[in-house]
């Protein structure tokens, strides 16, 4: 019994959902466009931010939002030491090596966690957003809205960036075209870190965000990366707005697929999406080099 | 597959054969030992099947669990459900298994999918498989049958388990041996290296891709069955991504395109999990995928040629 | 009736997002000639090769080989009909030796690998390609044995038709020499038709019997060495000037 | 591959090879007809006589061995080591209360137990392995494990093959339906579990004069969850209560929102939920923020809510939720008191789920040592012998101490070696003093508490 009011709570909630997808998947595909290093440490990287967000936000009971502040900067520094350590020696090397490298990478982080906070999921108890506003039939979550509204104010900050300041179009350059940001006078070295660097940051945020409602344990990572790339692939290299496009398309089927199918079955249901996608758009919904 | 073979090759088979059929004396008679020799090889023929497209087509395969799955599925449900002995039933699971790989394949490769696109994608097949799976099958855990025989390839005996899963090890290194002696060893090699020259050599790169991924899946597809009779039961979740990926990660330490290699990273590693699982599993849990962790680490930075590489220079040295 | 051309295209169009990279191209190419093809960078000369091999299928204009309709082949099939190519920047198979390279080329006349070896071999010692290289592997060797490994792994498929895009490109003075030698050894002792996609003057200059020379996608003129270099719209288009 | 050296026809090699493998065939053909040991019905099997860590005393029938190796496999790696390393603290605590305190196996000349433990590892393969090792290294008569279905049937054809008895604290029902001859389970199927939670919430809707007529039913789609789930839809059925729906996830769900959406069009009386621990808590939250109301909200299984992590992530969105538990840890007999306290103090927290199946299982083990002990004095530890023992126990709270720590107190295994008596006790997050708390509320009520139902704040519609 799938009534019309609740296909359209669902189109609501998946538009939301891929927000939040998209706002994860950025920091990779700047990661990747610019650099082209093939990270698939990804979503390891953000279950290490959501347990630090845990750390700060049950102990010291401070809202998840909150400790955003924090994580940000300090994802930021952990990002280039991770770049100046295992990126930058396999920078231009084959695919498979990076892929063995960030893998290795992701292993190293699960089991620490592991190790470290055991096996239980870990979820702040306290948020600031716990309610939802009722309009007609519609249920709006506050955290999911406000998760959507900053991933989107980020994502429109991102853009700013990438096409008004210098190192924001030097990125944006070197995605498009290595050779040409070479001649610019671009520093290729400085520019990966900090492109590295500011991936890992937009993970921070992403972690914090999602631990206004979701929770952390050591192979959180595992699911985020794989559908971090499926965004990333569908976009091709569209940039935000490819990011941001595919994101809600993923969000869409995951959402629509657990209503119409089964949510056992959703992750099917975006993966399959993700196959057409690319087997008729080979470059990508946005287009890709 | 006309190549003519040199002498040194068949030395190696040989070799592979003796020590293979050494182990389970070795172990005099300690059930424990002839099971895990019989895990560890099921799991080295795994990776040198893998080799086929990994090692030399380079096709960054992460869907090995897949075609695994679906062959050892194919095999057990055959004789359950209609009386087809697992002897006939794995060929029949592997030709499945192949017949499922070519159909994706075929889109796969026209709209030419690779690098870390193909990566990704067998990586959501797996998952695909998983859900579409549990869908049909049910959460439910399937036994199979306690009979045992060697038309059903299920025995009491783990050193029968072990020659089984050993011939399937000499039976992938020796479609490896003929195809790298090949034109299709040469042509997946030079898809490999680069697929635009390949294509410019008159390599129709796309057909040879299928012909790795179709030798690669029907081997997988016939080891499934087996990897069943260890398991002792099945169920959606043998379509398991992160053991697909392990695969993969075997074969990219030991070094692309060497089935050696890949034998050497696949025992040892393996092996030295197991090792650690029994040893610090209760005092320092996950100490072993740490230790994968760093072992990729670090040989994709200081030895990205894998380990086959490191084993030649320090022969070279000697020699 | 006409001699057929080995090589014909007519009209030939490609086109990126809005630029005509190749825009209506016509040339023909005889057998056993060796072309120069030049003009300035973007003009579309490597495009037109791609169009050619099959690696880009153009959008209009159809390209003829012996006669024979090969617009929407696909390259291997091109390949097969007995054209072959090289690139500015080498695509050497780094971790194959060298021999096994040019022999992945030499499988597509000779199936078995014994036989195709052998012309591996063969090929390799006409490039003078010296013994000791040939077990070395593709990322041990220096440029101009990677130019001459792309080559003999294109002249191991034995084709009627080499096209060969900037060969001389980075190469030492008396390392374009010898290039020069090759190049004019292929032509004459294999009667292979050499299309010579070149920037370096003196390259084209000394070996071209006809040059063709491209701007924006166009042929704009074509001719002996000597006329071509003299035509006052090449001059143009080379200084960068429009003609009016 | 230079061609220098001397070449050798192809056909030579495809020889070597048929006859390799022709050889390797007629082997393995000789070996399963002729020396291979045969299925379960020979009685010579290698495993039949009693290796138990003393070689010396089996020299003499009537000498009994000073130590019994007892095996635990266990899940302490992976998203199950929650469950699986409490078991291993729970175990320890039983064996050394029975070595201690009761003064080890009477009947043997007072052997000694040993506990020897495996990680299960997170595959089949590496549980198999586990019970191997332990059986070809330790010779153990009796193991334990391994909490998840896989697992534990990955032992199951280590343990059967060599006639070892397997006590186990899988839940899912099949285990017990394969006409395994070694297995036995004291714990409650899951089937019960789910129907624990529908006779809870239909006997407090009769005490509280409250009407149900709808309920929707979701559970996490593993194998456990959906066999409770199963339970609990045949008790809802056939007391004539309406399913509006009845929806399975994974548990490894991100986003339960849809769910949600999903259920809030139905307005149905009481939710039955089996979660794992993940989406317990996204649930909870996700109701709470929902404005979702429901007479009750019962979880079946024993995760989600009520343990002390789950509180401690969802706060007071599973205020007054429940679980079903294979364990009573406020039950008020003398034995379980006793162990709640002993486990308390020597590990600091209170014993859950995963230690309490433990405490029971292993002393049912006991219980059956002593019992082997008495009925085969010459041969105790024969798995037949084991096996009968194990089947002739009828053990009740004046008995027994096994029977005092399990929720019904009454312990008998049927032919299948599931217990007949099976028994969970729910658990009800309650306040008290200010703090979000489990207590047991039925099938009897912890003294001074009761179940709060139905959920205040709930008025029923019309």
């Amino acid at each position: 019994m799938i009534s019309p009011s609740l296909v359209l709570q669902n189109t609501i909630d998946g538009v939301f959902l891929g927000l939040f997808y998209s706002l994860v998947a950025m920091g990779l595909a700047l990661i990747f466009g610019v650099m082209d290093i093939i990270n698939f440490a990804h979503g390891d990287l953000l279950m290490l931010a959501a347990y630090f967000v845990w750390l700060t936000s049950a102990d010291l009971s401070v809202d998840p939002t909150v400790t955003a502040l924090l994580l940000v900067p300090l994802f930021f520094l952990i990002g280039l030491s991770i770049h100046y350590s295992m990126i930058q020696p396999v920078l231009g090397k084959e695919p498979l090596i990076q892929i063995a490298v960030t893998v290795g990478l992701g292993l190293i982080l699960q089991n620490i966690a592991l190790a470290i906070f055991k096996a239980e999921p870990k979820a702040v108890a306290y948020s600031l957003f716990s309610f939802s506003y009722s309009i007609g039939p519609i249920t709006l979550y506050a955290s999911k809205l406000f998760i959507a509204v900053v991933s989107i104010v980020t994502l429109y900050v991102l853009n700013l960036f990438l096409n008004r300041t210098f190192l924001g179009l030097a990125m944006k350059s070197t995605a498009d075209n290595r050779e040409v940001a070479q001649l610019m006078g671009i520093n290729a070295k400085r520019l990966y870190a900090l492109t590295f660097g500011l991936g890992t940051a937009l993970i921070a945020l992403s972690a914090s965000l999602w631990m206004t409602f979701g929770q952390v344990q050591p192979y959180l990572g595992t699911s985020f990366s794989l559908i971090s790339w499926v965004i990333v692939a569908m976009g091709g290299l569209g940039g935000v707005t490819g990011v941001l496009y595919s994101g809600i398309i993923v969000g869409l089927a995951e959402s629509l697929g657990s209503l119409f199918l089964t949510p056992s079955a959703r992750m099917a249901v975006v993966y399959i999406v993700f196959f057409l996608v690319l087997w008729f758009r080979p470059r990508g919904l946005f287009g890709r080099r | 597959m006309r190549a003519s073979i040199t002498r040194g090759p068949i030395l190696e088979i040989l070799i592979l054969i003796v020590i293979l059929a050494i182990i389970p004396l070795a172990l005099m008679g300690n059930a424990y030992y002839e099971l895990l020799a019989a895990t560890v090889v099921l799991f080295s023929s795994m990776v040198v099947a893998w080799n086929i497209i990994g090692g030399y087509a380079g096709q960054l395969d992460l869907g090995a669990y897949a075609y695994m799955g679906v062959g050892g599925i194919v095999t057990a449900e055959l004789w359950m459900k209609a009386g087809i002995p697992p002897l006939l039933g794995i060929f029949v699971g592997g030709a499945v298994s192949a017949l499922i790989a070519i159909l994706i394949g075929i889109p796969t490769f026209r709209f030419g999918i690779k690098e870390v696109w193909y990566a990704l994608l067998t990586a959501a097949l797996v998952v695909i498989f998983n859900n579409i799976s549990r869908l049909l099958m049910g959460p439910f855990d399937y036994y199979l049958p306690p009979t045992t025989g060697f038309v059903y390839l299920k025995f009491n005996s783990y050193v029968i388990v072990y020659a089984i899963a050993a011939s399937f090890l000499i039976i992938a290194f020796l479609v490896n041996f003929f195809v790298e002696r090949s034109k299709m060893g040469y042509y997946f090699k030079a898809i490999r290296e680069d697929e635009l020259a390949a294509e410019m050599v008159g390599i129709d790169t796309r057909r040879y891709k299928l012909y790795a991924l179709l030798l690669y899946s029907f081997l997988l597809g016939v080891m499934g069955y087996i990897y069943i009779v260890i398991a002792a039961s099945y169920s959606y979740r043998i379509f398991d991504s992160s053991a697909s990926l392990s695969i993969a990660i075997m074969g990219i330490i030991g070094g692309l395109g060497s089935v050696e290699g890949g034998i050497i990273s696949s025992m040892v590693l393996r092996s030295l999990g197991e090792y650690f699982r029994s040893t610090f599993g209760s005092s320092l849990p996950g100490l072993d995928l740490l230790l994968y962790g760093a072992v990729l680490i670090l040989i994709g930075i200081f030895q990205p040629e894998g380990i086959s590489s490191l084993i030649n220079k320090l022969l070279k040295r000697k020699g | 009736m006409m001699v057929e051309a080995l090589l014909e295209t007519k009209d030939v169009v490609k086109r990126f997002g809005g630029i005509r990279a190749v825009d209506g191209v016509s040339i023909s190419v005889e057998r056993g000639e060796i072309v120069g093809l030049i003009g300035p960078n973007g003009a579309g000369k490597t495009t037109l090769f791609n169009c050619i091999t099959g690696t880009y299928t153009p959008e209009e204009g159809h390209i003829f080989f012996e006669g024979k309709e090969i617009t929407k082949l696909p390259s291997n099939k091109i390949i097969r009909l007995g054209i072959a190519r090289t690139w500015q920047v080498v695509r050497p198979f780094k971790k194959m030796s060298v021999i096994d390279a040019i022999t992945t080329g030499a499988l597509l006349r000779h199936g078995k690998i014994d036989e195709a070896r052998e012309k591996a071999r063969e090929v390799a010692q006409f490039l003078g390609l010296p013994e000791e290289i040939l077990k070395k592997r593709g990322d041990e060797i220096t440029l101009m044995q990677h130019k001459l490994v792309d080559l003999a792994r294109a002249l191991a498929t034995e084709p009627k038709l080499l096209l060969i895009d900037e060969v001389g490109a980075g190469l030492r003075p008396a390392e374009l020499n010898m290039m020069i030698e090759t190049l004019h050894k292929i032509n004459k002792e294999r009667g292979t038709t050499l299309v010579v996609v070149e920037h370096i003057m003196r390259l084209v200059m000394s070996i071209s019997k006809r040059v063709i020379v491209m701007h924006e996608g166009k042929v704009i003129a074509q001719g002996k060495p000597e006329e071509v270099s003299n035509n006052p719209q090449v001059i143009q288009a080379y200084l960068g000037i429009k003609p009016v | 591959m230079g061609n220098k050296e001397k070449a050798v026809s192809t056909s030579a090699v495809i020889a070597i090879v048929v006859v390799v493998i022709l050889v390797a065939v007629a082997g393995i053909y000789l070996a399963t007809r002729g020396g291979a040991p045969s299925t379960t019905t020979s009685p010579t099997t290698t495993a039949t006589t009693p290796k138990t860590a003393s070689p010396t005393t089996q020299t003499n029938t009537t000498a009994y061995p000073s130590q019994i190796y007892i095996g635990l496999v266990e899940p302490l790696t992976g998203s199950y080591a929650v469950f699986g390393q409490e078991a291993q603290q729970a175990a320890q605590l039983i064996v050394d209360i029975i070595n201690n305190q009761l003064g080890g196996i009477k009947s043997m000349g007072g052997a000694k137990l040993v506990l020897v433990t495996e990680d299960a590892g997170g595959t089949p393969e590496s549980a198999r392995l586990a019970a191997q090792k332990l059986i070809s290294t330790y010779h153990v008569p009796i193991m334990l494990g391994a909490y998840v279905s896989r697992f534990t049937s990955a032992m199951a054809a280590v343990t059967e093959q060599n006639k070892v008895i397997l006590m186990t604290d899988a839940l899912v029902d099949s285990l017990t339906q394969q006409g395994w001859q070694y297995i036995f389970r004291v714990a409650p199927k899951s089937s019960a579990h789910g129907k624990a939670a529908v006779d809870f919430v239909l006997d407090m809707a009769k005490k509280t004069n409250t009407t149900i007529k709808t309920a929707v039913v979701l559970n996490e789609d593993s194998i456990f969850g959906t066999t409770v789930a199963n339970g609990a839809v045949l008790e809802l059925v056939s007391n004539g209560i309406e399913i509006s729906s009845h929806i399975t996830y994974p548990y490894d769900i991100s986003d339960v929102t849809p769910i949600i959406n999903q259920i809030k069009q139905l307005n149905a009386d009481i939710l039955i939920s089996i979660p794992y621990f993940n989406d317990g808590v996204l649930l909870a939250k996700a109701i709470q923020a929902s404005g979702l109301k429901f007479a009750f909200i019962a979880g079946a299984g024993a995760c989600g809510y009520t343990d002390p992590d789950s509180i401690k992530a969802a706060g007071n969105a599973v205020l007054y939720y429940t679980n079903t538990y294979s364990y009573n840890p406020a039950r008020p007999t003398e034995w379980n008191q006793k162990v709640v306290t002993m486990f308390e103090q020597r590990y600091g927290k209170l014993p859950t789920e995963g230690a309490g199946i433990i405490f029971y299982s292993l002393m049912t083990v006991y219980e059956a040592l002593e019992k082997a002990g008495k009925m085969f004095p010459s041969d105790p530890l024969n798995p037949d012998h084991l096996r009968a023992a194990f089947l002739s126990l009828d053990l009740n709270d004046t008995n027994s101490i096994a029977a005092q720590l399990y929720p019904s107190g009454h312990i008998k295994f049927g032919p299948d070696g599931d217990n007949l008596y099976p028994q969970t006790a729910i658990l009800q997050v309650q306040l008290v003093g200010g703090n979000l708390t489990p207590v047991v509320v039925w099938p009897e009520a912890q003294p001074g508490f009761s179940a709060i139902f139905p959920r205040p704040g709930w008025a029923p519609t019309k």
